[in-house]
Parts: structure tokens; C-alpha cells; sequence
């Protein structure tokens, strides 16, 4: 099992109640579309946010990635809404 | 070639940034500054205040990646970026970008690249506070992502440079 | 909408043009400002001095001019241009053009569009002082004059005006 | 004859040695052109630099003006390099 940090910021964070887990990922999970298919199965608001109906971004040790990115073991994996700053 | 940006929740001066940037440097023949500023009409809602949520760290880093690459592309003389975080509210200044080259046509285009990037990959949100006293996230614009098209379509272009994300 | 322009021998303090510009309009969500500077080198020439000649009165006409053109063109909130003339040296600030819009993108572009009508187009002559103790009049640029065509053609393309000269 | 005030600046107004003078227009001068080619009759650096061979700029009243331009009884009359402003 590998551990990665899980953050959550602005409107994500609200809706889903969390700004900060540790978690363990399962073998099966590699990449980000894995983490996210983990995620959605804890259905309700996590389910509507990371399904694939909203736009959402995710930041591998504060670095923005794709969805096919891998997760490196001990990660801090970030997940968020579309930038508004500037 | 200096390249400095800044997350911070006071507010800047501009004066004293430009009066740092490059003052000595009878190199740079063109300056160009860009202010964001809290409007208070937002799809006609009327903002009483304005709260700025970032990410502690990437925020920074997405900066200076940003300023980085505009030093690469452009040949500037300095770079400065400073962002806010916390409360504001309307006319409060929110983000300063400072770019100095040569030429004018440089400095324009360096400034547009850094915004228009900034907009989309630095990590921070708004919040805005309605005179009902209801808040709402802001939502991204569509126009910042075709912003971002632009540039990265001369890119590949002019360079063949692959999308870094 | 205020839109005022300046011919000074002296220097100008951007702090103070900038608080003084629009500084309670909360519909502005942009400001650009763009200062131009003496460089030290030209064309591989050491300046020791700069002068600037202009035609008094006429300078002031072209100038508000410019400046309403763009207000014209772009939904803008405020524009302001100041131009120094006379004796000059290296690092010494020349010109600032300060445009104010709800949006960036036409505060940066109608930046760009006076500096580019200014340069071809206010009647201002440099005179270069090098170390050498020559005078050397300022040639004009043919890139100023590519970058007003590429407006000129923007505007014939989109709304079919023709240059008003 | 119209009366004009005719104006030089810069690089302009030191070769051609004058930075104002009231000029009398005989009736068959009317355009800028016409008056270009009165100039030029004097020869020597007034030939030279407003002959055709080096650019130069017209203004009629503190106004841009082309080479066809007519010039009013009265008018202000500049002419001047290519501008170097900015």
C-alpha cells in the first residue's frame, strides 16, 4: 500500500467537507484516473464532484497533471476547481 | 536578469516595485505593469468583498514556472509577479505583473503570456460576498482557457513546443 | 471616462498618476500602464544624453487624439498619456500610457494600439548625445511602422475605417 | 498670394538652416505637393531633402497631411522627419 496526501481547496473542499486525508492506495490504484475511480465509490457528493460531470483539476506534488499521470508513492495529490485567480 | 514573484496577503506598492525593478538597468527601454483589481459587478451581482483561497507553496512554484518560461520565450531584462491572498474588496488591487525588455513589443507580449497563463495554472480561487450576504465561488471563464490557446498554438508553431502539462 | 494627456519637461511619478487614475471606479478590472525609457545603447552607440524636440501644441493635439481614438475602439474607463521633452539621460523614464478597462484584454490592447499611433505618429524628435560628444538625430524605426499597419489592417478588416491621415 | 507660416523641426530645421518663416503662395501652389516643388526650386538641401529622396512629414494646422492636401489661406504649415517619440 502506498500513502499519499489528499488536499482538497476553495468550492471542492466546501462541498465535499475535507481539506486535508491521508490515504492508503491500493495496489490496483497507479494513476490519477484510478484515484479518482477510488473516490466515486464513496458515491454521493464524491461521486457528482469527481465522476467526470464537473471540471476539476489535479496537482501531483504541486505540479499540474494529467489524468493518465502516475502517483508516486508518498505523494501529495491535490484536487481542485478551474483556477479563478489573477 | 532578475525574476521574483511574491503571494502575499497585504497589499503592494507600486511605486516601490517599480522603483526595484531594474532602475539602475540602461538596458531596458520599455516597462510594462499590469494591476488586476476587485470589480465590484460580476454577472451583475453587486460584490461587497472578495476572498482569495490559494494553495500554500504551488501557488509560488506555478509563479515562478510562469515567469520562467516568460524569461525564456521573451528576452527580458526583469520579471516580477505579486499575487494577493485573503480578504479584499472592490478597487483593492489583487495582482501585479511587472515585465522590462528592450523593446515594447517584447515586454506587451511577455505581460499578456504571464496573465493569461497565471489565470488558468496558478492555484488560487475567488470567493465573492454579495450584498444579500451570500457567497459564491467564482466560476472560471471560458475566455481565460481560449486566452491560453492562443499562446499555446504559436507555441507549437513557432517552436514545437509541447504543452508542459 | 477621463482621458487626459500631458507634455512636461519634468519627470512623472507613476505612484501618484496611478492613484489618481480611476482609484474609486470599481468597474475597473484592469490597468495597464506602460513606461518608456532611455536606453543606453543604440544600434552599438554608447548615450551619454538624450534630447527631445517637439512641436508644442500639435504634440498635445496628437496625443488626445490617440487617446480618444482608443477609447473609442475599446470599452475603456480611463486612459491617460504623459510625454517628457527636453534633455534626458540614460534609465530616465520618457513616456507612460495608463489604459483602464473592465477586462485586460482591452486594457492591453489599447496600451499597445496608442504606443504604436504615438510612435509614428506624435510629432517628438530624439536627439542622441553619445560619448564620443556627437549630436545624432533618432532615425525612425521601420518596425513602428509595421506595428501601426498591423492596426490599420485590424481596423479596415473590422469595422472597414479608413486611416485618417 | 496667400500668406503662410511655415514651420521645420528637428533634423529638418538644422540642415535646412530655419525653424519659421512667412511665405507669400503664388496662386498655382495649392497642395502640399505644389509647395514641395516651390521649396525646391531653391535647390542645394531644399532639392535634397524635400525632392523625393528622404522622407519627410507634412502637418497643415497641427494636422497630418498628405501630399494632395490643399492648404488653406492662413495655415500653419510643418513639415518635419518621420517622428522618433515614445
Amino acid at each position: 500500500m502506498r500513502e499519499i496526501d489528499l488536499l482538497f481547496f476553495a468550492r471542492l473542499r466546501e462541498v465535499l467537507g475535507v481539506g486535508h486525508e491521508r490515504l492508503s492506495l491500493p495496489e490496483t490504484v497507479r494513476t490519477v484516473a484510478d484515484l479518482m475511480g477510488l473516490l466515486c465509490q464513496r458515491e454521493g457528493k464524491w461521486a457528482e464532484e469527481l465522476g467526470g460531470k464537473r471540471l476539476f483539476r489535479v496537482a501531483i506534488n504541486q505540479e499540474m497533471a494529467s489524468l493518465d499521470a502516475e502517483i508516486p508513492a508518498g505523494a501529495e495529490v491535490a484536487i481542485f476547481p478551474p483556477v479563478t485567480g489573477g | 536578469m532578475t525574476n521574483s514573484v511574491s503571494v502575499q496577503s497585504e497589499s503592494f506598492d507600486l511605486a516601490a516595485e517599480y522603483r526595484q525593478f531594474g532602475a539602475d538597468d540602461a538596458g531596458i527601454g520599455a516597462v510594462v505593469a499590469f494591476v488586476g483589481r476587485v470589480r465590484d459587478l460580476n454577472l451583475d451581482r453587486n460584490v461587497v468583498a472578495l476572498s482569495l483561497e490559494h494553495y500554500p507553496g504551488m501557488t509560488e512554484k506555478a509563479l515562478q514556472r510562469i515567469a520562467d518560461e516568460a524569461a525564456i520565450r521573451w528576452p527580458l531584462n526583469a520579471v516580477r509577479v505579486v499575487h494577493r491572498v485573503g480578504d479584499l474588496k472592490p478597487t483593492d488591487d489583487i495582482v501585479l505583473v511587472l515585465t522590462a525588455s528592450p523593446h515594447r513589443k517584447d515586454a506587451y507580449e511577455a505581460n499578456q503570456f504571464i496573465m493569461d497563463y497565471l489565470k488558468t495554472r496558478a492555484p488560487f480561487w475567488k470567493k465573492e460576498h454579495g450584498v444579500d450576504g451570500e457567497a459564491r465561488w467564482v466560476d472560471a471563464r471560458d475566455s481565460d482557457y481560449s486566452a491560453l490557446e492562443r499562446w499555446e498554438h504559436a507555441l507549437k508553431t513557432n517552436w514545437g513546443i509541447v504543452d508542459h502539462d
